[in-house]
């Protein structure tokens, strides 16, 4: 059944390059097959081609539903709204969708190398849409380095307890009883290679030139949907694989660092799409810091809030952008006509800001509160004083827009709808955020069930 | 033994991309990099005095002679990626170079 | 209530007189000691008069509402003054902090009528003025928070009675005496610190403008806001008075003292003036209040 | 009954209410604004002081949690009165903003925000009211003149903020409740210590304390004028409400050791107050800017409500309570009094302005009895706060922290004075011939807060049950009174009777003023002017450099803004070398950090 989310795609992709005038349609198609699809996934374990547990397994839990809800539903509105665009990418837009629910399902790590491969592909594609192919092509050095060095550690692991299962690997390590030290290098191999994907610090230098002209398309998609997806990765293995570990320390000093320089760097920005990609940057790195310290669910209540948020943010500040400039001075009072979107940025933006009403502030109360329940005094004092830095320069950026003299007219009916309706949710799930929180509940005792061997 | 040469071949492959700041050079440095790995995967499969790990009626009573046959299986869909990324770059620089005739990073500017 | 209000009344009439008479007396001191022979001691009585019989200039309903408010409120004030420790209008409401914000509103009233006239030398004047205020009252207030808290009571007449007990303020804080003459000085308008009218300077300030009737009650201000003064003095410092003649002694030579002594001096700049009580005479009053209270 | 959660979700509700009106016409948006705020004030104040608030919630999810104290009663009506007051302004203004919708929106969300925090049973539900009004309120200052300042404002309230939320996750963690009553009784020794510490830092914070001093003018000088007169009157009592918990309901304020009689942390705590009211005194005695001005003595008052606090005894904490009450009157009362000025002439600034009494002169009235008030002057509520802390002050022998309240104490004389010479007084200037009254809409709430001023100064023991409903809540004992007097530690004041005889002494003048010889009627021009002829208005008008003498003495701004400007600089800094170092759309880099920490690991390995 889950193998459908991604042989459909995989399947209409070779259809789309037969047909490239239907392209778009069977795009749409599938987009929309994904989303709705997804909910009719029962939870459990789904085997490849009946090898049981040594060929490849799908893992549908309740981890993997909310990536696909969420994910797929906004990969929908993303190419609905970018209409134009998507229609020249249709084909690479399906392969990426392939990729992402692949990356969302698979419980397999080498089967987890070729989606980040196909997702990781298909991204690069997707920036050709910028024109600026000497980014896309870093990005694709730095891709395919990160992901070689995952694949060595993976392979390493492999030789070390001689399974690929993510369920499997810790009772097997547990098994060859390996020592945290001999597992220190294929885990770090595998953080770096993924954290390369996921913009930790020294990692990303790909970032900027990828995002900082980003068209609304590719921006939206790189910033909001992959990066949710490889951090919902992140959070998997982190939690399943990667438990143990004794480089707490450095992954610590490079996360910390993940989080302050991208805060302070945004602050130090003037253009509107650097804004938000720095301040993505940052967040991620909050995200990874929540795995590595086992507050699985404010991780991933932050990812979700953080995608939801960053799609509405970078749809609208990547479309201003285009229409008058990057510059924030060149935007001033861009809002003035268009304040349907301007309330939806707003609202996204006081979400990420963590304010009371909006979905942000129950993310960072909690992700406070997991924080301090392990008796960690000091990170939140980290964490405050950045999300002051990251609301200041947010504050800036809203009043900017908001006041002046501008004429910069935005008409798309899609995309303030959508837009305001991921506002709607971002205010609702802020208020009534009880049903949010039973979904994610139960994310952290299934992973640990699963891997304790338990079943559905 | 070969696992240390491949390793240093991926080490040499990232030397490459650290020190070359032509693209040609920088896809061929990754190719380099990717072989090593390739090769790394593959003599993790070898088992001293191996046998082909196919199930057949006169070796189906031991089981601790085989080759390892999964890392193969890896190495195939790690070269078949590792082509698709080659190819891309290659697009790309040749994009590159229709935009800047140049291959040298140095010399395009600040894009 | 009404009883006492008019025992206030003959209170602030009584001052008004006193101080009159005891200036126009010292008018006469230093017309000798300048070897001038000096105006009769009812001069200022005579001025007063003259002023208010005479047809002057308003200035606009500010102008009157301020000089009657001014009027009115040091009339008030001297209203809770007790002359000694047994003639009181209000006894035990001789709050020390009645004073000092009363008074406050005819000095408000006096400002507002000033600026109200339009002329800027009145309201450089009363910008003087707030500011001379700003210097010497903190040091006062301090000391004077620094007596209440010694004897418990800011009553005046209750201050007096634990004087009489255990000796004058001024013998047993002799910082704070010192602290409080010169803030007397500059309470009272008299050279070292007379900036604020300086009449060669700014034409007489805040006066600048009056003339008529408005000049007479302004006099009238001024002379009962210098007896509130004095009193102050004599009740914190010099041990009050249980009979009148005593208190009329007391007075007489607090006043004469303070004119003499400002014959003495010239006149310092506003910003000098400032300089000079927070430099010396606050750290002094700080130190009085510490070495008494925190002893 | 009243149901505290339906009060909150209606004012939301009229909010969004106004904001729909206003599409048809701004001024009927604006006077929803005038009606729901008027309805939230009087069913407080009916069924707040009739003890039958319902605080049961059950549409708002279960982290909101209400509960009816005096303690929120009194500061939610107060506030709440404050509101209505200045809604009347919201009509006229409404024509002068860009959004005026979202102004009526925000401004009741803001309303509903504060009366959420002064009813929040724990702390989550204040941290969330205390943080929606931040937003909300930082939305409404750049309808004003500039959008920086709602950026310093957001600074400094988010650090106070984030101070609170750490002692919430503190407490939270600790106790496993957030339950403010529960949470701050059971608190001791250093947990004790850091949360009063903290929940201070987000007192300072709003009240605009010494370090935290520089957004009050920044915001206040530039905000629309409604705004400041809420800003000033009411949504920085919320951190006098913030500075309740943690000075008063933190017991007992455990002491390392004692200064001067008082916990060392209660005096350090005074120290920083001395200081505010010091700073907020010197800086507001040299602002051209009517509005900045009296931010300044917002800051400095502020400071006096912390001294207050300070001290800690019943008759201290009643005049804190009574300052925080005459305060909000009086300040509202002048910044609405300034506003009418802004409104009519369009600036603020006293040296533009001049003789504005000839053609506003109950807008004059109602600023002269606010300054008054202020000053600390009987017959007005200011002095009879005043008057309670003083007595504290001494009684506890705090000799520099009382030298530094007399000091603001004088100072406020003179600062209220600059706008009231310069700008209502003085000489009528030309330009300004066809500024007339505030209409009649904008006029009544001045008046309605100057007569509750006076009345507050006169009849005292009035407003007092309100209070010493309070004190009794937090276990102290009320002040004693008799009929009207109050009886402090080393005295009596009996507020009627200084009124009824500052009222006979101007009524004696009076009648000496009518029956002496009528004046003539003169000119402002027709002055004396030392045989110059002068014939323009602006060059007899002394209003620029008002205190030139005084101000030269000290310097322009307080020290710590630059402190503030080189954090900012510093952090931009970073920002700036973590670009060039990191994002550098170069491979190399990425590759060249994998390796150092491939071979760190490796060293460590082999090591």
């Amino acid at each position: 059944m889950a193998v459908l989310l991604i042989a459909i795609p995989l399947l209409f992709a070779f259809v789309s390059i037969l047909n490239k005038k239907y392209a778009f349609y069977l795009l749409a198609l599938v987009a929309a097959f994904n989303f709705v699809f997804s909910f009719f996934l029962e939870k459990g374990m789904y085997s490849i081609g009946g090898f049981g547990p040594f060929g490849i397994n799908l893992l549908v839990d309740q981890y993997a539903l909310i990536g696909l809800w969420l994910l797929n539903g906004l990969f929908f509105l993303t190419v609905m709204i970018n209409l134009k665009a998507s229609k020249k990418l249709a084909t690479v837009l399906i392969v990426l969708l392939a990729g992402i629910n692949g990356l969302l399902l698979t419980n397999d790590l080498f089967n987890l190398f070729v989606f980040l491969e196909i997702t990781g592909i298909s991204a690069y594609l997707l920036t050709t849409e910028n024109k600026k192919p000497v980014s896309s092509f870093n990005y694709l050095v730095q891709g395919t380095v990160g992901s070689g060095l995952y694949l060595l550690g993976l392979v390493i692991l492999y030789s070390m307890i001689g399974t690929l299962n993510m369920s499997d690997v810790i009772s097997r390590i547990y098994t060859i009883g390996a020592t945290p030290t001999t597992l220190l290098l294929p885990f770090m191999l595998m953080f770096i290679g993924l954290g390369v994907e996921a913009k930790l610090l020294p990692f990303n230098s790909w970032v900027k030139g990828v995002l900082e002209k980003a068209k609304p398309l590719s921006g939206t998609l790189v910033s909001s949907v992959i990066a949710g997806t490889i951090l919902l990765v992140f959070g998997r293995l982190l939690t399943t694989v990667m438990v143990i570990s004794n480089a707490d320390m450095l992954i610590t000093i490079i996360l910390i660092a993940t989080i302050i320089a991208g805060e302070v760097a945004a602050f130090k920005s003037t253009r509107i799409r650097e804004i938000l990609l720095f301040s993505s940057i940052g967040q991620a790195g909050l995200v990874v810091y929540l795995f590595t310290h086992g507050l699985l669910m404010q991780g991933v209540l932050l990812i979700i809030a953080n995608v939801l948020s960053k799609f509405v943010l970078f749809t609208i500040g990547a479309s201003l952008a285009e229409a008058a400039g990057d510059e924030v001075e060149e935007l001033r009072g861009a809002f003035k006509n268009n304040k349907l979107l301007g309330i939806g940025f707003t609202v996204a933006a006081l979400s990420v800001t963590g304010l009371p009403l909006f979905f942000g502030f129950v993310v960072k109360l909690n992700v406070l509160l997991g924080i301090f329940g392990s008796y960690d005094l000091i990170t939140p004092i980290i964490i405050l004083v950045v999300s002051l830095i990251e609301g200041v320069y947010f504050i800036k950026l809203l009043m900017k827009l908001w006041y002046g003299e501008s004429n910069v007219q935005i008409k798309n009916v899609l995309m303030t709808v959508s837009v305001l309706s991921v506002a709607v949710v971002l205010i609702v799930l802020g208020v009534y955020y009880q049903p949010m929180m039973d979904l994610v509940a139960p994310i952290k005792d299934e992973m640990i069930m699963i891997i304790q061997g338990g079943s559905f | 033994m070969i696992q240390i040469a491949s390793i240093l071949l991926v080490m040499l492959g990232l030397y490459g991309i650290l020190t070359n700041r032509n693209i040609i050079k920088i896809i061929i440095s990754l190719n380099i990099f990717e072989v090593g790995l390739n090769l790394f995967i593959v003599s993790l499969a070898y088992v001293e005095g191996g046998i082909d790990p196919i199930l057949t009626s006169h070796s189906a009573s031991s089981t601790l002679s085989f080759v390892d046959p999964l890392p193969h299986a890896l190495v195939l869909t790690a070269i078949v990626i590792g082509v698709g990324t080659t190819a891309l770059g290659l697009a790309f620089a040749k994009k590159i170079y229709a935009k800047y005739g140049t291959y040298e990073l140095d010399e395009m500017g600040v894009e | 209530m009404i009883l006492g209000i008019l025992a206030g009344l003959g209170i602030a009439l009584f001052g008004f007189t006193l101080q009159s008479s005891v200036a126009g007396i010292n008018r006469k001191v230093v017309a000798r000691v300048q070897k001038r022979y000096g105006p009769p001691w009812y001069q200022e009585f005579l001025d007063i008069f003259k002023g208010l019989s005479k047809r002057g200039v308003t200035h606009g309903w500010i102008f009157d509402f301020g000089v009657i408010m001014a009027v009115g409120g040091i009339i008030a004030t001297a209203m809770f003054m007790p002359i000694t420790s047994n003639i009181a209008a209000f006894s035990g409401l001789d709050n020390f902090f009645i004073f000092v914000y009363l008074l406050a509103v005819g000095m408000l009233g006096m400002a507002m009528s000033a600026s109200g006239s339009g002329n800027p030398l009145a309201s450089i004047g009363v910008m003087r003025a707030l500011t001379q205020m700003f210097a010497y009252e903190v040091p006062f207030l301090v000391i004077v928070m620094t007596i209440i808290k010694v004897t418990g009571t800011s009553s005046l007449v209750e201050i007096m009675a634990y004087q009489g007990q255990n000796g004058w303020f001024m013998w047993t804080m002799p910082l704070g005496f010192v602290v409080a003459s010169i803030s007397l000085l500059g309470m009272l308008g008299k050279k070292p610190f007379e900036t604020f009218i300086a009449p060669a300077e700014l034409a007489s300030g805040p006066m600048v403008e009056y003339g008529g009737k408005h000049l007479g009650l302004l006099f009238i201000m001024m002379e009962i806001s210098h007896f509130i003064e004095v009193s102050l003095f004599v009740h914190l410092f010099l041990g009050g008075a249980t009979t009148i003649v005593g208190y009329l002694i007391k007075y007489f030579l607090v006043y004469t003292a303070a004119n003499l002594y400002s014959y003495l001096n010239g006149r310092f700049k506003i910003d000098q003036v400032v300089v000079f009580f927070y430099k010396w005479i606050l750290p002094l009053a700080v130190l009085q209040a510490v070495w008494v209270l925190w002893r | 009954m009243l149901n505290l959660e339906l009060v909150v979700l209606a004012t939301l509700l009229g909010g969004v209410v106004a904001y729909l009106l206003s599409m048809i016409n701004k001024r009927v948006g604006s006077a929803v604004t005038i009606l729901v705020s008027g309805a939230v004030f009087s069913l407080l104040a009916y069924y707040g002081f009739g003890n039958s608030i319902d605080q049961t919630v059950e549409l708002i999810p279960n982290f909101v949690m209400f509960k009816v104290t005096a303690l929120g009663t009194f500061f939610a009506v107060l506030v709440s009165f404050v509101f209505f007051m200045v809604s009347f302004f919201n009509p006229f203004f409404a024509e002068r903003y860009k959004y005026p919708n979202a102004f009526n929106l925000l401004y009741l969300m803001t309303l509903a925000g504060v009366v959420g925090v002064f009813y929040a049973s724990n702390f989550i539900t204040l941290f969330v009211f205390f943080e929606l009004v931040v937003w909300t309120s930082m939305f409404l200052i750049p309808m004003g003149k500039g959008t920086k300042a709602s950026i310093t404002y957001f600074v400094f309230s988010t650090v106070g903020s984030f101070a609170m939320l750490y002692a919430i996750i503190f407490m939270a963690v600790g106790f496993g409740t957030t339950d403010i009553d529960t949470v701050l009784a059971g608190l001791t020794g250093t947990a004790a210590l850091i949360v009063y510490g903290l929940l201070l830092v987000a007192s300072f914070a709003k009240l605009g304390a010494y370090p935290f001093m520089v957004w009050l003018p920044k915001v206040l000088g530039n905000a629309p004028d409604p705004v400041s007169a809420v800003f000033s009157g009411g949504i920085e009592k919320m951190g006098a409400f913030i500075a309740v918990l943690a000075m008063i309901k933190i017991s007992p304020a455990s002491a390392m050791f004692e200064a001067v009689g008082l916990p060392v942390q209660n005096y350090i705590v005074g120290v920083i107050a001395a200081v505010t009211i010091i700073v907020g005194t010197m800086m507001a005695i040299r602002q051209d800017d009517a509005k900045k001005l009296l931010a300044y003595s917002s800051a400095a008052n502020g400071g006096y409500i912390l001294l207050a606090f300070t001290i800690g005894n019943s008759v201290a904490i009643t005049g804190g309570f009574f300052h925080i009450f005459a305060h909000a009157l009086a300040s509202t009362a002048a910044f609405l009094a300034i506003g009418v000025v802004t409104y009519r002439t369009k600036t603020s600034k006293i040296s533009e302005l001049g003789g504005m009494i000839h053609h506003m002169p109950i807008t004059y009235v109602v600023y002269l009895a606010a300054i008054i008030s202020m000053a600390g002057i009987p017959p007005m509520g200011g002095f009879i706060s005043k008057w309670l802390i003083f007595q504290a002050l001494i009684q506890n022998n705090l000799v520099f922290l009382a030298t530094a309240a007399f000091i603001g104490s004088i100072g406020s004389f003179l600062y209220v004075f600059r706008p009231l010479a310069a700008l209502f007084l003085g000489q009528k200037l030309p330009k300004y011939k066809d500024v007339k009254e505030a209409p009649l809409l904008m006029l009544i709430p001045m008046i309605i807060l100057t007569l509750l001023s006076v009345v507050a100064g006169v009849f005292p023991t009035l407003f007092l049950p309100m209070i010493n409903n309070i004190m009794t809540e937090l276990g102290f004992q009320t002040l004693m009174t008799s009929g009207f007097q109050i009886i402090g530690f080393n005295g009596t004041l009996d507020p009627a009777l200084v009124a009824a005889v500052f009222g006979t002494g101007v009524l004696v003048v009076f009648i000496l003023f009518m029956i002496f010889p009528k004046s003539r009627k003169v000119g402002l021009m027709d002055t004396y002017t030392g045989g110059e002829f002068i014939y323009t208005e602006e060059l007899l008008h002394y209003s620029a450099d008002f205190y030139a003498p005084l101000e030269r003495l000290y310097r322009k701004e307080p020290f710590v803004n630059k402190i503030y400007d080189s954090i900012r600089i510093k952090v931009e800094e970073l920002g700036a070398f973590v670009r060039y170092f990191f994002f550098t759309n170069k491979p190399e880099v990425t590759v060249f950090w994998i390796v150092a920490i491939l071979l760190f690991i490796v060293w460590g390995d082999i090591i």
